[in-house]
Formats: C-alpha cells, sequence, structure tokens
C-alpha cells in the first residue's frame, strides 16, 4: 500500500478518536455514576497521557518521561490555582507551558540519544525529577504534596463537581489529540523519514534535532496537561500521581492500541483503564491479571488493536512483509 | 572540457560554488585513512575518484559532507570552511551525497521518496516536472506507487541517486552509483550525471571502480593509494601509469581472457 | 580513614552484586535486542526457588542455589519458546511481553508466599573484620562466586562456537541461519541462560539481605540502567559500569545520605550518557 | 550435485522465478547472469532456503531439500555469500570468517583460517577490527572468505565483485580458482559478465524470472559481445 | 424480604505494601462474619447481612480516589481504610465529595480534618503513642542519642519527623536518615549510621524487609546500641533476620494493640474457627476490626446503612469499647481539629539484655 492511502487511514482513525473523545463528553449528561464518572476522568487522563508518547514513537523515541512531565504539569497549575489564578483557560495554559519550557533545554541535551540509551535517560528524568520534589517541601510540599487545591473556574461557574471535572477532562483530551493531529500532519513526512531513515533524511538536509525537539516539546506540554487534568481530579498534587513504573503504563496503552495511529492510544488507554478498574476488586490478583491481559493482547495483535483492525479491513499491510534483504544494514 | 553557461563563474565571486579541499588528513584511531588530498571541483566539472577498496574514497566522501570531521586540512566551499560543520548543514548549502549501498525509505513509495527529497533539500528542490522526464527515462514511471523495497536492486540505487538529484544540489557526491548494475544500466548513469550537469550546473564527485563509466564520464580523474594522491590527470594518462596499472587496474580485460583460455585448455587435456 | 575504606569495600560488593545481576539482563539485550521487564522477576523467582528448596525440601543451601539457577533457566527458557521467540525482530512487543510475565510473577509470589519478608538468611555469618574495616563471609563468598560466574559467562561467550553464533545471530539473525545456525535453537538458551543467571544472583543475594516479593523494580531499575550505561550488550561494558555505579552508589549514599545520595547516582549516569551518548563501551559504527 | 526443477518464486503478487530448471554437475562453475530483477538473488536465495519455493523442487547431492531447514541445508555443505555482503557488523573479521566454519574442528579451523589470509592479506591485517568499520569492497572480501571458511561442496556466490577494484577481482578469482581446484562446485551470478566468465564453465542467461539461454562461458561470451545477451 | 449492610475494605494489596491492606481486609470481613454468624446486624426492625467489598488501592493517591469512586458506584457508603498517607491524601476529598465514611489509619499530620467531617481515623498516630513509648524506653535503655531511619516517602517522613519530636522533647539528640524507596542494601546507610554512632537506632515505619535487612547489616558492622521501632509492623521479621533475641539484644518497639493480651491471642482463636485460616501476623487487622465493629455499632444506632452523615453521627455518640482491645477513646481534637480519632490501647515491646520481656498494654487515654 502506498504512502498516500496510509495517510487517508491515519486521517480516518484520526477523526474517529475525536469523535470518540467527544463522545464521553455525553457521558456526564446520561449519568450520575461515580463508577463510570471516575472510569471516563481516568481514560481522558490516559489518552492525554499516551498520546504525548505516541508523539515520541512517531520519531522511533521511546519516552519514559512521560510522568515527569505530568508532575510538571500538575505541580505548577496546582501552586497557580493556589495563588489564585484558577481561570480553567490559565490552568491549561500553564500546565502546557511549564511542561514544554523544562522540556526545551532537556531535549538540547538527550535528543542526540537514541533507542533505548533516550529511554533510560528519559527514566532517569523521571526518578530524579521524584527526588527533586522530596527534596524541595517548601516549593512542593515534599513528600505530602500539595493537598486541597481550589477548583478551576470558568468565568462565574466552579468547576468542582464529578460531572464538570469529567469536562475538563474532555477538554484537555481533545485539545491534545487535536494539537497531536496537527502536528503529526503538519511534520508527518518529517517524522516518519527520521523513523526509517534518518541518515538519508540528512543527507537530502533535513535538519533532524530541529523536528526531533519540536515533537519533544509538544509531547512533554501534552503530558504537562494530562498532569493537570489528574491533579484536578484527585484535588491534590501528589509526587505517588507521577512515579517512573507508571511510564511503563502509559506505554502500554499505546503499544496496545497501536502504535501507528492516534486512534491507537485511544483505544489502548479505554480499555486497559477499564480493566485496571475491573481487576482492581480483585485484591492482590489485580496486578496479575492485568499482565495476562498485556500478554495475550499484544501477542495476538502484535501491531497493536487497531493495527489488527486494519489488517483485518485490508487497510494496511504488516510492517514486517518484506523479506528482501536490508541490503543497506549491513554497511550504515 | 564541456560545461554549460550558467556553471561558468563568470561575474560573481571568483569561487562561487567552488568545492576546494586544501591538504585534507583523515584518521580513525591510529589508522591514517589519507594525509594531505587537496584539490577542486569547479562548477559543472566531473571529477572522477578511483582507488583500490579501502583507498579512503568513502570517507573522503563522508568527510567533505560533514558526516565525519576531518582530522586537519580546510573544506572550502562558496569561498567559507565547511571542514566540520554538521551533515545537514553541509547538506543545506547544496552539498549532496548518494550512498555505496541502495539507502531509501524502504515503506514509502518511489514518489514519497522523491517529495521528501524535494521538500528536505536547502535549496527547495527542483521542480517535479524536472526529475519526471528522468524518471520515465529509467523506466520507474509505471512503478511510481510502488514501495521502494519491492524494487529491483539496481532500480532502487536509480531512485537513491534521482533523490539526490531532486535535492538540487550545487555540488553531488556519488558513491559508486554504477555498482551492482547491469551493464547497460550503467548508461543511465551516465545519462543522470550529464543531465544533472545541464540542467543543475552543479560540480560532480564520482568514487567508481567500472574503468569504462570512468574513461566516459570523467575528464579529469585522482587515484587515492594508501593514504595518498598516487595520480591526478586526464584518464588516458593516469590510466596508462605502470604504478596505477600495477596498484589498482591489473591486468587488462583481454589478457586476462587469453590467460584463462590457456587455463581451460590446460584443464581440459587432464 | 576506616569510613573511606569500608565504603570503598561497600561499593566493590554493590559492584559484584550488579556485575552478575545485569550480566543477564545485558546478554538477553545484546543477543535478542529485547529489554527484559521480567528480568527482576526471575531474580525473585531465584530468591523463592532457593528459600523453598531449603526450608521445604531441607536441601543444604549449595544445592538449594544450583537448583534455583536450574529452576529460573527452565523458566526462562520456556518463556522465551513459547512467548517471544516469534517477536524478537520487533523490539516493543516482547517488551510488552514481558512487562507481563513480570507482573504475573511477582503476583503469583505474593499469592504463593505472601506479602512479608521471607526467613531465608545466609548458612554462613560472621565477617572478616581488622579494625573498623570488615567485609562478612557471605559477601566474600558472593564475590567469589560473582567473579567466576562472569569469568565463565566472557569465556561462553568470546571463546565458544556458541557464544560466536550467538552474536551472530543477534547482528543478522537470517544471513546466520543461512550459514547454518538454528536460532530457534540458541536464542531460548541464551535467555534461559540469561534468566538462570538472574535466578543465581536472587539465590545467592536475597538471604545476605531480606528475601521479599517487592524486589522486581529496583532490581529491574538498577541492571537497565547499569546495562545502558556500560554500552549497548557489551559484557565487558556492563562489569565497568556495575563497578562505577557501586562505588558512586556507596560514596554518595554515605556521605550524602539517602536521598541526596541517589540523586548525585542519578545526576553522574545522565552526564556520563551526555557525554557519551552509546555508554562507556557502546560501539559507534561507520557513518556510511 | 545440485538440480532444480521448475522453480518458482513469489513475492506476494510479483513472480520473481518462473518454472526455472538448471542442474550444476559436481566440482563445475556455472554463472547466471542477467538483467536487474532478473530472480537471479531469488533463485540463489531459493536454494539456500532463504525465500521458500512456490513450486518446483530442488535437490541437493540427489536428496530434496523441501521442507529441509535453511540452517540444515548449509550443514548439508552449501556455502553461501549473500548479495550486498552483510557481514556481522560487530563481529571482528577473524570472527566473521570463522563463524562460516562453526562446527568444524579447532585443527581445521585454524587450517582454513591461515589458508584465507594467505589468499586475502586484509584479513590478518584487520583481524580484530569489527567488520562494519571496514570498506564497501573490504567487506565483500570477508564475506566471501566466510563463505569459503566452510569449505562447502556446493558455493553460492552472489554478486561477488560487487564494488571491488579491478586488482582485488583477480585476487578473488584466484581464489576461487583454487576452491575449484580443490573440487568445490560453484554457482555464482555475476553483472561484471566478464571477469566472471572466466571462471565459469557454463552459464545461464536469466531474464524477467526465466532462462532465455544456457551454453558454455565461451559460447555466452561470444554472445554477449555480439548482443548483449538477447 | 432480606436486606444488605456493605462495607468497603480499601488498602494497598499489591505492591510493597500489601501485607497492610490485605491484613485490613482480613479483619473487616471477619467481623463480618462474625456478625453473619448471629444473624446479621440489626438495622431499624430488620436484620441484615453483613458484605464485604474490597478495592485495591495500590498505596497512591490515585488509586485511592478510584478506589472510592468504584465503592461509590457500588453504594458502598462505609469504608474500613485506606492505610497509607498517599491514600488517605487521595480518598479524603473524593470520599466527602460522594458521602462516603473512611476509617484510615495513615500517619499523615492531615490523615483527617475539620474539611472532611466523614474522615475518621482507625489508630493512634505517633503524636499519642510516640513520647510515651519514648518515655519508657529512654528510662529502660538511658539513650542519650537517636537515628530515626525511614524511606523518604510520606509513609516514611510522617512518622519519623513526630518521633524524632518526641525524642527530642526528651532531651535526645536526634537525627534523621531517610533512604529512597526501594533500596534493598543497606550497608551505605549503616556505615554512616555507625559514623553518627548513636545509642539507639529507630527504624520507624520503614517496611518489614527494609528494617530487617537494616538491622542485619547494623549488626554485621559491629553496631552494639539499641534498636527501636515505632510506628512499623513486622517484628517478628526483624528479630528473626538479627538472628533471635540473643544477638538483637535491646529492641523497643510499638504494637498497634497489646499483642500478647489474652483478649488479643482469643480474638486469633476466634479468627481461626470464623474463617478457618491463620490470622495474619499484622497487627493492622485488629484496628480493621475494631473500626468495623464500631461502624455496625453505629449503623444500628443511625438505623441506616446508606446515611454516611447520620453513620458518623451516632459514631460521635458511640462510647468506644471492643470485645478484644478493650475501652477505648475518642481523640484528634489537639493533633487534628477534629474529635474522630478512634483510640485504644496500644502495646510496648521489649527485649533488654537478650531477654525479651514481652508486651505490655500502653493506655493512651491520658495523653494529649
Ligand atoms: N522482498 C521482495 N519483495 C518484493 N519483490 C521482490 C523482493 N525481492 C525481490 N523482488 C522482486 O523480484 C524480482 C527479482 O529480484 P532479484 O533480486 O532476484 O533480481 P536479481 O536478478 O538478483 O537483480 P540484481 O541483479 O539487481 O540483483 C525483482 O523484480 C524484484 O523487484
Ligand atoms: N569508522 C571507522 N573506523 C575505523 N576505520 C574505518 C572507519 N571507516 C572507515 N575505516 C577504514 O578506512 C579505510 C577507508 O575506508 P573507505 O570506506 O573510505 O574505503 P573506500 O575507498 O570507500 O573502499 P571501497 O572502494 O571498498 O568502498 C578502510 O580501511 C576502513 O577500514
Ligand atoms: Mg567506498
Ligand atoms: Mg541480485
Amino acid at each position: 500500500m502506498t504512502m498516500r492511502n496510509m495517510l487517508r487511514t491515519i486521517a480516518f482513525t484520526d477523526w474517529l478518536s475525536i469523535a470518540i473523545l467527544l463522545a464521553f463528553a455525553i457521558v456526564p449528561f446520561l449519568t450520575g455514576d461515580f463508577f463510570t464518572l471516575s472510569l471516563t476522568n481516568q481514560i481522558l487522563i490516559a489518552v492525554t497521557a499516551a498520546l504525548s508518547v505516541h508523539i515520541m514513537l512517531r520519531m522511533d523515541l521511546l519516552s519514559f518521561a512521560v510522568p515527569a512531565f505530568m508532575a510538571i504539569g500538575g505541580y505548577a497549575a496546582a501552586m497557580t490555582a493556589q495563588a489564585g489564578a484558577t481561570n480553567l483557560v490559565v490552568l491549561l495554559a500553564v500546565s502546557f507551558a511549564s511542561a514544554a519550557i523544562v522540556a526545551l533545554p532537556l531535549g538540547a541535551l538527550v535528543l542526540r540519544l537514541r533507542g533505548v540509551y533516550f529511554v533510560l535517560v528519559t527514566f532517569i528524568f523521571t526518578e530524579i525529577l521524584q527526588l527533586l520534589i522530596f527534596e524541595t517541601p517548601g516549593l512542593t510540599g515534599g513528600s505530602n504534596g500539595i493537598p486541597r487545591i481550589p477548583a478551576p473556574t470558568l468565568g462565574p461557574l466552579v468547576l468542582n463537581t464529578n460531572h464538570l471535572i469529567v469536562l475538563v477532562s474532555i477538554c484537555v483530551a481533545v485539545i491534545a489529540t487535536v494539537v497531536t493531529m496537527g502536528l503529526t500532519r503538519r511534520y508527518g513526512q518529517e517524522f516518519a523519514s527520521i523513523e526509517e531513515n534518518e541518515t538519508l533524511a540528512q543527507s537530502l538536509g533535513l535538519v533532524a534535532w530541529h523536528y526531533r525537539t519540536i515533537g519533544f516539546v509538544v509531547a512533554g506540554g501534552i503530558a504537562g496537561m494530562a498532569g493537570f487534568a489528574l491533579v484536578n481530579l484527585l484535588l491534590t498534587a501528589h509526587p505517588t500521581s507521577f512515579t517512573s513504573m507508571s511510564s511503563v503504563f502509559y506505554i502500554a496503552y499505546v503499544l496496545i492500541g497501536g502504535r501507528r495511529t492516534i486512534l491507537g492510544a485511544v483505544v489502548g488507554s479505554c480499555l486497559l483503564v477499564w480493566a485496571t478498574k475491573v481487576f482492581s476488586s480483585h485484591g492482590e490478583y489485580s496486578a496479575g491479571f492485568f499482565g495476562l491481559l498485556l500478554i495475550i493482547v499484544v501477542t495476538a495483535a502484535p501491531n497493536g488493536l487497531v493495527g489488527l483492525a486494519q489488517h483485518l479491513l485490508g487497510r494496511v499491510k504488516p510492517r514486517s512483509a518484506s523479506p528482501r534483504p536490508e541490503v543497506a544494514d549491513a554497511h550504515v | 572540457m564541456p560545461t554549460s553557461d550558467r556553471s561558468r563563474p563568470g561575474g560573481g565571486r571568483q569561487d562561487r560554488n567552488v568545492l576546494a579541499v586544501c591538504d585534507m588528513a583523515k584518521a580513525f584511531g591510529g589508522l591514517k585513512v589519507f594525509n594531505g588530498i587537496s584539490f577542486r571541483i569547479e562548477p559543472g566539472e566531473v571529477l572522477g575518484v578511483i582507488g583500490p577498496n579501502g583507498a579512503g574514497k568513502t570517507t573522503l566522501i563522508n568527510v567533505i559532507c560533514g558526516m565525519l570531521r576531518p582530522s586537519s586540512g580546510t573544506i572550502q566551499f562558496d569561498g567559507g570552511n565547511i571542514g566540520g560543520r554538521s551533515f545537514h548543514a553541509v547538506s543545506r548549502l547544496g552539498i549532496v551525497r548518494s550512498f555505496q549501498q541502495t539507502i531509501t525509505f524502504r515503506t514509502a513509495s518511489v514518489r514519497e521518496n522523491l517529495t521528501r527529497a524535494i521538500r528536505f533539500s536547502g535549496s527547495g528542490g527542483v521542480a517535479w516536472a524536472q526529475i519526471g522526464e528522468l524518471l520515465d527515462a529509467f523506466g520507474l514511471g509505471p512503478m511510481l506507487d510502488e514501495p521502494s523495497d519491492s524494487l529491483p536492486y539496481g532500480s532502487q540505487k536509480i531512485l537513491g541517486l534521482l533523490m539526490a538529484y531532486a535535492a538540487n544540489p550545487k555540488m553531488l557526491l556519488l558513491d559508486e552509483p554504477a555498482a551492482g548494475l547491469e551493464s547497460r544500466e550503467r548508461t543511465r548513469i551516465d545519462r543522470l550525471v550529464l543531465h544533472a550537469r545541464e540542467h543543475l550546473g552543479c560540480g560532480i564527485l564520482i568514487v567508481e571502480h567500472d574503468m569504462d563509466l570512468i574513461r566516459r564520464l570523467c575528464p579529469r580523474l585522482i587515484v587515492l593509494e594508501a593514504g595518498g594522491v598516487l595520480a591526478q590527470g586526464a584518464p588516458e594518462e593516469v590510466l596508462a601509469r605502470s604504478d596505477v596499472i600495477q596498484a589498482y587496474l591489473g591486468q587488462s580485460e583481454d589478457e586476462a581472457d587469453r590467460d584463462a583460455a590457456t587455463r581451460r585448455t590446460a584443464r581440459a587435456a587432464h | 580513614m576506616d569510613g573511606l575504606v569500608t565504603t570503598a569495600i561497600i561499593g566493590l560488593s554493590l559492584g559484584v552484586e550488579y556485575a552478575l545481576l545485569s550480566l543477564g539482563f545485558t546478554l538477553i539485550f545484546g543477543i535478542l535486542g529485547v529489554i527484559n521487564f521480567a528480568h527482576g522477576g526471575f531474580y525473585m523467582i531465584g530468591g523463592y526457588a532457593a528459600y523453598a528448596a531449603v526450608h521445604f525440601a531441607g536441601m543444604p543451601f549449595p544445592a538449594a542455589v544450583a537448583t534455583a539457577m536450574l529452576v529460573t533457566a527452565l523458566l526462562g527458557y520456556v518463556c522465551e519458546l513459547l512467548l517471544i521467540d516469534r517477536y524478537v525482530s520487533d523490539h516493543l512487543t516482547p517488551m510488552m511481553i514481558t512487562l507481563g510475565l513480570y507482573l504475573i510473577i511477582s503476583t503469583a509470589l505474593i499469592v504463593v508466599f505472601g506479602p512479608e519478608p521471607a526467613d531465608f538468611s545466609f548458612p554462613i555469618r560472621g565477617s572478616l573484620r581488622s579494625g573498623g574495616i570488615y567485609i562478612t563471609y557471605a559477601n566474600l563468598i558472593v564475590l567469589l562466586v560473582c567473579a567466576t560466574v562472569i569469568a565463565a559467562v566472557y569465556l561462553l561467550m568470546y571463546r565458544t562456537d556458541f557464544g560466536l553464533a550467538l552474536r551472530a545471530m543477534a547482528d543478522n539473525r537470517e544471513v546466520a541461519t543461512a550459514l547454518g545456525m538454528r536460532p530457534a535453537q540458541y536464542f531460548p538458551l541464551a535467555f534461559g541462560l540469561a534468566t538462570g543467571l538472574a535466578g543465581l544472583t536472587g539465590a545467592l543475594v536475597t538471604p545476605t539481605l531480606t528475601l521479599s516479593p517487592f524486589l522486581g523494580d529496583s532490581i529491574l531499575g538498577m541492571s537497565f540502567l547499569i546495562v545502558i550505561l556500560g554500552g549497548l550488550g557489551s559484557l565487558g561494558g556492563a562489569v565497568i559500569a556495575s563497578f562505577i555505579v557501586g562505588i558512586v552508589e556507596a560514596y554518595s549514599r554515605v556521605y550524602l545520605g539517602g536521598s541526596k545520595g541517589a540523586l548525585a547516582l542519578f545526576v553522574v549516569v545522565l552526564i556520563i550518557l551526555v557525554v557519551r551518548p552509546n555508554g562507556l563501551m557502546g560501539r559507534i559504527g561507520r557513518p556510511a | 550435485m545440485l538440480r532444480i526443477d521448475n522453480l518458482c518464486v513469489r513475492y506476494g503478487g510479483i513472480v520473481a522465478v518462473r518454472d526455472v530448471s538448471l542442474e550444476v554437475h559436481a566440482s563445475e562453475t556455472v554463472l547466471l547472469v542477467g538483467a536487474n530483477g532478473a530472480g537471479k538473488s531469488s533463485l540463489i536465495n531459493a536454494v539456500i532456503g532463504m525465500v521458500p519455493a512456490a513450486a518446483g523442487t530442488i535437490a541437493f547431492e540427489g536428496r530434496s531439500l523441501d521442507n529441509v531447514a535453511c540452517a540444515m541445508r548449509a550443514r548439508a555443505g552449501i556455502g553461501y555469500s549473500p548479495e550486498g555482503r552483510r557481514v556481522f557488523p560487530s563481529l571482528s573479521v577473524r570472527e566473521n570468517v570463522l563463524a562460516g566454519a562453526i562446527g568444524a574442528g579447532i585443527a581445521d579451523k585454524r587450517e582454513r583460517y591461515d589458508w584465507l589470509c594467505g589468499a586475502f592479506p586484509l584479513l590478518a591485517e584487520r583481524a580484530r577490527q569489527p567488520a562494519g568499520q571496514l570498506s564497501g569492497g573490504q567487506q565483500q572480501i570477508v564475506a566471501l572468505a566466510r563463505a569459503m571458511s566452510a569449505f562447502p561442496k556446493l558455493l553460492l556466490l552472489d554478486e561477488p565483485f560487487l564494488g571491488l577494484a579491478p586488482v582485488w577481482i583477480d585476487r578473488i578469482s584466484d581464489a576461487v580458482r583454487q576452491m575449484q581446484g580443490r573440487g568445490t562446485t560453484i554457482l555464482m551470478t555475476e553483472q561484471m559478465a566478464r571477469p566472471a566468465l572466466r571462471l565459469a564453465d557454463r552459464a545461464y542467461v536469466m531474464r524477467g524470472g526465466e532462462i532465455r539461454r544456457s551454453g558454455s562461458a565461451d559460447e555466452i561470451r561470444a554472445a554477449a559481445l555480439a548482443d548483449e545477451y538477447l | 424480604q432480606e436486606c444488605q449492610v456493605k462495607l468497603g475494605a480499601m488498602g494497598p494489596m499489591s505492591g510493597g505494601a500489601a501485607a497492610w491492606g490485605l491484613a485490613l481486609r482480613q479483619g473487616v470481613e471477619f467481623v463480618a462474619a462474625q456478625a453473619n454468624a448471629d444473624g446479621g446486624v440489626q438495622v431499624g426492625d430488620r436484620k441484615c447481612r453483613v458484605s464485604v467489598m474490597s478495592y485495591d488501592s495500590k498505596y497512591s493517591a490515585e488509586g485511592a480516589a478510584s478506589a472510592a469512586n468504584s465503592m461509590a458506584s457500588d453504594n458502598i457508603k462505609l469504608i474500613i481504610g485506606p492505610v497509607g498517607s498517599p491514600e488517605a491524601t487521595g480518598a479524603k476529598p473524593v470520599a466527602q465529595r460522594n458521602g462516603q465514611i473512611t476509617f484510615n489509619s495513615s500517619y499523615a499530620k492531615d490523615a483527617i480534618g475539620p474539611e472532611t467531617p466523614l474522615a475518621f481515623h482507625q489508630l493512634a498516630g505517633p503524636a499519642q503513642w510516640a513520647p510515651k513509648i519514648v518515655a519508657a524506653a529512654k528510662q529502660k535503655f538511658g539513650i542519650k542519642s537517636v537515628v530515626v531511619v525511614a524511606p523518604n516517602d510520606q509513609g516514611g517522613t510522617d512518622v519519623a519527623s513526630v518521633n524524632a519530636k518526641a525524642y527530642e522533647a526528651d532531651g535526645i539528640r536526634t537525627k534523621q536518615e531517610y533512604y529512597q524507596r526501594g533500596t534493598t542494601n543497606f550497608a551505605p546507610l549503616v556505615t554512616r549510621i555507625m559514623n553518627e554512632n548513636p545509642d539507639a537506632v529507630d527504624t520507624a515505619s520503614s517496611p518489614p524487609a527494609d528494617g530487617a535487612t537494616m538491622v542485619k547489616q547494623l549488626l554485621e558492622a559491629g553496631y552494639g546500641g539499641v534498636f527501636g521501632r515505632l510506628g512499623g509492623p513486622g517484628t517478628l521479621e526483624i528479630i528473626k533476620a538479627a538472628g533471635g533475641v540473643k544477638e538483637l539484644k535491646n529492641f523497643y518497639w510499638l504494637e498497634l494493640v497489646p499483642t500478647e493480651d489474652e483478649k488479643i491471642v482469643a480474638l486469633q482463636k476466634d479468627f481461626k474457627t470464623v474463617m478457618k485460616a491463620d490470622a495474619p501476623n499484622n497487627t493492622l487487622l485488629y484496628t480493621a476490626a475494631a473500626a468495623a465493629r464500631m461502624v455496625l455499632k453505629a449503623v444500628t444506632a443511625a438505623g441506616t446503612a446508606d446515611d454516611a452523615p447520620a453513620v458518623a453521627k451516632a459514631l460521635h455518640n458511640l462510647e468506644p469499647v471492643d470485645p478484644y482491645l478493650g475501652k477505648g477513646t475518642w481523640k484528634g481534637k489537639a493533633a487534628f481539629g477534629i474529635q474522630q480519632e478512634l483510640v485504644f490501647p496500644v502495646g510496648l515491646g521489649l527485649i533488654v539484655d537478650g531477654k525479651s520481656l514481652g508486651v505490655t498494654a500502653v493506655d493512651l487515654a491520658d495523653s494529649k
């Protein structure tokens, strides 16, 4: 299949993702059920975080720094709110900007790294941030976090009920999706080239680090918004919400759903978050069930659920199709 | 030597779009690949570089195009020293290379590959129409929407060269463009090179082991050997020199054929 | 003064421990290109297997350790054969699989042995001391075993056809097959070997500390950090990195304290990687 | 030695080799020539088992190779040097060469390695350097040495002269002749028809996946000089 | 027709703190089983069966919050738990929003508070028992200096900092040491402590495994001083790891309940008969059971199981007495500004010169 109708399928799945997210917007009007509402909330937050992973994967970079950026965005929003600026728009902007601003210099430092080296550095960054939070109780409340954050406001409206919190998460998730769509559409060619053969792309004049940085910064900002949504859901900014291990799960959402499309992030998040909630009533077995689910899905659909669906619908041929020897790899 | 009017350094600064390598050396740790190499390539000029395997031809290209830093010496282009500049920066200045192996964006279609080349290039790339005629000339026209990795080896090679062309270079560095191509397909390389010289007016450096192709295309020739320039000049005299024959060419095709014939009869006698 | 020396000794024993730990990880990584998230899991299985062998089967400690190693190796072999082998070409899928394995393993351990730490301690107590400087006999033994095993693995990988074949297949599975090597047989063996090493480490080290079903995360984190710092799948690099990390950790934790120490360690690693983007011993191929 | 009957190779829709039959007798050297995309590599890869045969049979020493795994074919005595080098980049040159001789006794290994170092001094010079750092042509040498170090009964060479300087082509030819002298059977493809034909006893001309012509090396050379193989 | 009282058991049931969550769950299930054994609880004019639903709150704010919501959607208004401080931080506001009573056992400084009137405290916090235990230890061992060790997260700092205050208040030179959660080898920390050369080392609320390793390695390093454990469970593991009472020599620790009191032993027997399994050796079992029993009483008193505020009100008016833990008191005004801390006597365990003096009850009724 050619790149062009590849793009077409992506575009189609993108719209589908937006549709799904907007569909969540009616949930609060349909039901007051706490489980459904908090499930919706967590799914939306997961989607946002997963999109941050997705963007980096588009450039063949696996980022474990998502929780770190979530923490930055979340804490920044929390402090702003406590300082009195509780306007939703302001908080969204702050959470995105703060994370993005940190991502910029960090990117300049670590984007030279590839593959697992990048994975490790991002992982370490998350660990470091956890420790910094603990070491700065004055600023971040240390291990106690920042409790009792005032709810965000929209003009006269105070968004403090379960229903309204869902709406906040919705708008975070939708913004994130639209931004991701814009980014991956605008720079799709560059990202794809960097993913497939950076040497060749550079030989043709592509300034790869340029686009890497853009991707990294935007991914950071999106994660920052996810952090804000999470903090807003819990009414507290707490270090345990941003542990380095949690990044593994955001990655799982993307891979399970399908790493090639935005829809993948959405589908993966829906399935796995729902599963987590269901399993957590099985006490000590919960983690085990989750693991089992991971293995089953990933072995059944190595290209993710969306990848599988596309394959069944005959839209995309599986990635590792060509048995033709890669003459290039012997040498480059 | 034949050059199109556009490429003649008339009017403007003396060394506009001239590549001048000056006393350049490159070593990997202990291993000195080459030492004190100097040469110039004018716009529209075609320079051939030959030499035994491991003489440093690819490394020479790697250093010029910014993938490696020179250990010493300067590389002047457009009057500025580009030694040690980053790969993409050099490429954006208009010095574009091709690779010794077939390298394309494998899952992308032929069309996609070329549009990317145009899109990424510093100078905005060439017009699609200009590639169009070449595509048909090389029989890639019908395969425009095939993923590039299912093309035959030869076509992939050509595609790689076309991508370098599409980036609209001011200086083109070709690393064994004909390797692995069947003898008739090699004439396509000639067409591409001449076409680039005519329409883009760029200087061209060709690394090749195919002497016929070198003779056809290169008015001037450099022979690298054992870390230095063994000989320089017009093909006919350079290739006639005994040291070049001894170090690089070996016995000529005809006498080799004769030897083979005698050997075979000898074996038959057994 | 004593303090400095003692710290150095601690650093060394940490280093050896880490070296053995990361050996298996780097093998799997270097050969199959898989980040084995279940590594910490196999470490714990090793510990519990030895514990079970001692307490329920009444085996002598050395026998128990051997059993533990065999059990984990076998488990690893089976996992690779049944789950991972088909997906090695792609790095992310196996990562998810091993993650799933890890979650299952740690759950199973909690369910079977309970969440409280198990009563499992090294048969030999006491320590070798002169003045304020000391090293426990347990650590000495671990140290010796580690050294021998590391040497053995090195010989296996660099002095035998088996090792050569493994590294060849790591470079290019297809061509290696065409030259008569059989990944289908060798990869599971390699994986089993690696998990066996993890198991051995668990069986040896947990009794000197405390055996509980929650060691996995930190073990994984450590091995990962060391292996990458050492440079992709380079045994030598992993060993060197282990000692660097061990020493840095010891001194920073002793003289800066718990969390500042950890912070220092991470910052050091970060700097090293920014300076050497391919790790300590990672090799950079030629550009073209 | 090697007998191929009505072989077909397909990649998805594309038919790379169409209904090809050919035979290679013991200790003779057979050359496949033909345009790019003619199906030469596909045929070679089908023989070693890197790509499955869609139809037809391949028999080696009288035994059919259908459902014999790739690795087992190599162990049965088929040596292979793939198109475009494909050395093991992170292994040292020495290890690359020895990788071809896996399973052989220590003494054999040393003997073969020494012989190859004699034929290609480069191997000794660069013994410890990772093969991935070598130049294209140097890698080609390593790939050939790797295939030869197996001392196979049947040696498959896919474009052995790719990217080699003229002198080096002569050197390789000498090494190949030594293999011939040892009685090794050789099936090779090459774009550089002339030097290749010097080594070959017989040659087949392929086009569009089919064999268009076959004959002794001299006939084909004559044809080639005359009309660039049909 | 038949009615039902739903109790929720919330706590970490996977991961490092699982032991506590599981013990808590068993405590609640035990009480429920007992209640059902004699016909269920009286609600209004009906006897209702008691059912227990448990949720894994994963020792994180997030996990607890979502657990609270899940329970809310199962219409569970009465929750025993959560356990840890992060969980309490996450669960309190959400549970308040959902109108659920929680009985957390966190040692956080804001474990409960006026702004969340539905949040109760299951047991006495460090502020209650630390001074008493410290005083006892001081006069037993004549401690002049102490190092308090705990992990560098909320679960650790909350307790350690309060303990430290208590030591200082008694004029003991005090140093706090925090290690990173997940540390497995404590040799560096031990060396650091040895350089301090304190009279006592208090492992505070560090997890059993960590505490055990620390003690083991301290002894290996030749530490001869006193060990203390104010806040964490798993003293058995520590004694085992040290190689027995003899090796350990001097040890003082807090038990959430006087474990050797015959009433407690009786509970263990009853547990075995009712639950057909051995009682877990994690003392959260007892406080959780007591809290659950109080809640059921309050339900009877309030005549409803669905109206959390009413039940909370009833709880205030209830005299805290428990068949196993004996007489207790409501406290918390001083520490938290709200009188919702359920305090029963705790236990003080002592090992002196390698001889175990057992666990003696410490009444907290008079502590401020
Ligand atoms: N992996 C693949 N997927 C799809 N088509 C392929 C693949 N490999 C080869 N082909 C097709 O099969 C045909 C034969 O290819 P093959 O490489 O065998 O030709 P060849 O004679 O070796 O050419 P060359 O001389 O360039 O090596 C070509 O048309 C090529 O496009
Ligand atoms: N990254 C590297 N590290 C070490 N040595 C290298 C590296 N790259 C190249 N070399 C060495 O430099 C020499 C020149 O290599 P180069 O590829 O330039 O030769 P070449 O002239 O292109 O040969 P060929 O005609 O075979 O392509 C070779 O001996 C090679 O081993
Ligand atoms: Mg070259
Ligand atoms: Mg071929």
